[in-house]
């Protein structure tokens, strides 16, 4: 199993029935191939859809119809449009069950930093301010590392998205939840020592005497 | 009963420097022949407001091509490496606003509110020396209300008075910018008599249209 | 012609074409009666609608179509409907063109109390305080006394409705417009003079040499 | 898919002293049937929210009459005589609100805003000791959020999973009160298979409810 595949499935775990998901563009995105059997799960498309479905037929495409990244899509059977007030009304008012989004550095605190480097790439924020400060749950789907530098960090460099926490990071060596302890190890990936996620990571890691591995079937 | 004009009359009234909202999410909504007749009438110095900046040679991303804008306030410019460019250079300014943010700004001009009061971007680049609020024990940032000489918008359909619905993802910020603006031009995919839209599915009455633009011939 | 049908008339000279239009409980209602024929204006009714008509056939009311006081209405062709956020947006964002409310006082900074007469009557200010704070116009429609005591008065005695001053004040005796040097009298009724109107009411009046009088044809 | 439930069932959580809110407008979109339910058990010492108290033996005018109610938040009592000579014997506790502030405040509270700034209400007997913000060079008046345990909701239409659409001037308040409240009781008129409603015409997403209620056997 790859990395990404790894992080994906064990996201896949935290979804529960009848959740309001968001997901952000990237390896995010592909949490919606793996929804537990029997299990529903709504979708939010945060440009004004919830009920997003999958590529819609060759020739068959409504131009007035897409994700976020601008790809079309299909709406299922039950979907709903609404505006952009409405559609951040959901995210800003507790209404989203979870979000999981990228990212570029988390810090001890649980501060994620995920829309900016200075002087390099400045993409915007888009809704990436509004989902960590809103959303119910804020998953974190990201590489322990970026060429071999640890992105779990004692303080963010990096501009922060929220001064709200995350509620879990999951990466290729771990599941890690911010307390206001700090940084807890819950589970380390197939074979992977609480040694080696630690010299991966640049921040305290709290870690009972027995972490287990992570399950991502 | 409102009459349609030409693109060119439609657009002819926007002068340079003028602040131009356009509906619109990477493009899906986005009224595209009245992006295309500015370019066409080189208008120069534009403040333009929306979502993001879709991709260059696409939507509102031609206006930045065509050097129409000294001045952009938008969510995300990270689909258009033009923008960035031009920022980085110093050729246009750019004001990133959360997605939320900016959606809720925009009505409030239109609802006629003082501002908007969130914890979105609160502690993080987004604060940008704004006042901030605490009521009751909690902080907000007061956001300021986002208006504009001229809004322009795409619709689905709209009656001969004016009325529009919108539909799937090209609603977004068009019936917010609807309220918010001066002057209303509105670019609607389909022309239907008077008592075709339900009085429940119209979004945006008539009266709030200054400008509709007849269909391309 | 009876005060009512005077002040009434009057009134509707004040409709313009294409106007939105809020009209107040009780008198006010009848302007709708008196629109001048080829004038087209729409009529607000603040529990949702725009585009109500007169009373439906007997037998066909529908129980979700009603005026803000609960009677059965009609919808015109090209009505709508929306919800009352929106329908208080349109008024408190500076979108309604006029309003005409009935009045307790209105005292001589143009301040209007219309909503309670403290001990005695507190029906609550409905939506009156956003009609005031918001429309672009506030006609007062009412009696110019009360068991002959004066209505327009040096200062309201009774809680204002706002604080901004209304636009002009309608009376079987005398049109009224409060300016920045007080209240100006515009025209008098018919076979009314001058100083009728000034013995009427408990406000100094600033009157030109030549006051016309009120034509309600 | 959601179950329905009997009404007696969906009454039963409301517990003595909890905040309601109803939809609807002099009984227009008021959710008669669970109106009369909690008149049936009894409830006691409510706090309840909306645009008015209807008249007596009417809608939200049956929980004044049988003594159900403590508090009251509303823009209007002035068609219900027992409501004002309650308020005035101090049985219960009427805060009045302008209607549109009524509107803004419970979208605000379900929209994860800190609250509103309006110029509506400001300097009149409704400031009452809130506070007021300036904001370049004008005064605003901050009012709170409102929230609910409970919104009792009229909806038009509701499919299998409790997308909902309203209809007219039955609209008003419902959707906002969706957003706004802990637990959302949907009394719908009619049941419609997932699909009937089209996205662009769901008012309120099935995620919102909690509660649909099975139609009158």
């Amino acid at each position: 199993m790859d990395a990404t595949e790894l992080i994906v499935k064990r996201v896949a775990q935290e979804l529960r029935d009848g959740m309001l998901v968001n997901l952000g563009i990237g390896m995010p995105t592909q949490v919606a191939n793996h929804v537990p059997p029997g299990m529903t799960v709504y979708f939010q498309s945060e440009n004004g859809l919830i009920g997003m479905g999958a590529r819609p037929p060759e020739g068959m495409e409504d131009p007035n119809l897409t994700d976020a990244g601008g790809a079309f899509i299909t709406a299922l059977p039950g979907a709903v449009a609404f505006d952009s007030a409405f559609s951040f009304g959901l995210i800003r008012g507790g209404h989203l069950d979870m979000t999981v989004l990228g990212g570029l550095q988390v810090d001890g605190h649980g501060h994620l930093a995920n829309w900016m480097i200075p002087g390099k790439m400045v993409p915007g924020m888009g809704g990436a301010m509004d989902l960590v400060s809103g959303a119910k749950r804020v998953v974190v789907a990201m590489a322990h590392t970026n060429r071999g530098q640890p992105k779990i960090v004692r303080e963010c460099a990096l501009p922060l998205t929220s001064t709200r926490p995350v509620s879990l990071i999951v990466t290729e060596l771990a599941v890690i939840e911010p307390t206001a302890d700090g940084l807890v190890l819950k589970e380390r990936a197939p074979g992977v020592s609480v040694e080696e996620v630690r010299a991966a990571t640049a921040a305290e890691l709290l870690a009972p005497a027995d972490v287990p591995e992570m399950l991502a079937a | 009963m409102k009459q349609a004009i030409e693109v060119e009359d439609a657009i002819a009234p926007i002068h340079d420097g003028a602040s131009v909202m356009f509906g619109g999410f990477m493009g899906v909504g986005t009224p595209l022949r009245l992006v295309d007749e500015i370019v066409r009438q080189q208008k120069r110095d534009l403040t333009i407001i929306g979502n993001d900046t879709a991709r260059p040679g696409q939507a509102i991303g031609k206006l930045i091509d065509a050097d129409c804008v000294r001045r952009v306030v938008t969510s995300h410019i990270g689909t258009n490496p033009v923008t960035q460019k031009k920022m980085i250079a110093g050729e246009i300014e750019v004001e990133l606003v959360p997605q939320g943010t900016l959606a809720e700004c925009i009505r409030a001009a239109g609802y006629g509110l003082g501002g908007v009061l969130t914890p979105t971007g609160l502690g993080t680049l987004a604060e940008d020396g704004k006042p901030t609020l605490e009521l009751d024990g909690r902080i907000f940032l007061v956001e300021r209300p986002i208006a504009a000489d001229f809004a322009l918008i795409f619709a689905h359909r709209a009656d001969y008075n004016g009325n529009l619905d919108f539909t799937l993802t090209a609603r977004n910020f068009n019936p917010l910018m609807a309220m918010a603006a001066t002057t209303v031009i509105v670019e609607p995919q389909f022309f239907v008599p008077v008592g075709v839209l339900p009085p429940d599915g119209v979004a945006v009455p008539g009266l709030l249209v200054d400008t509709l633009v007849a269909r391309d011939h």
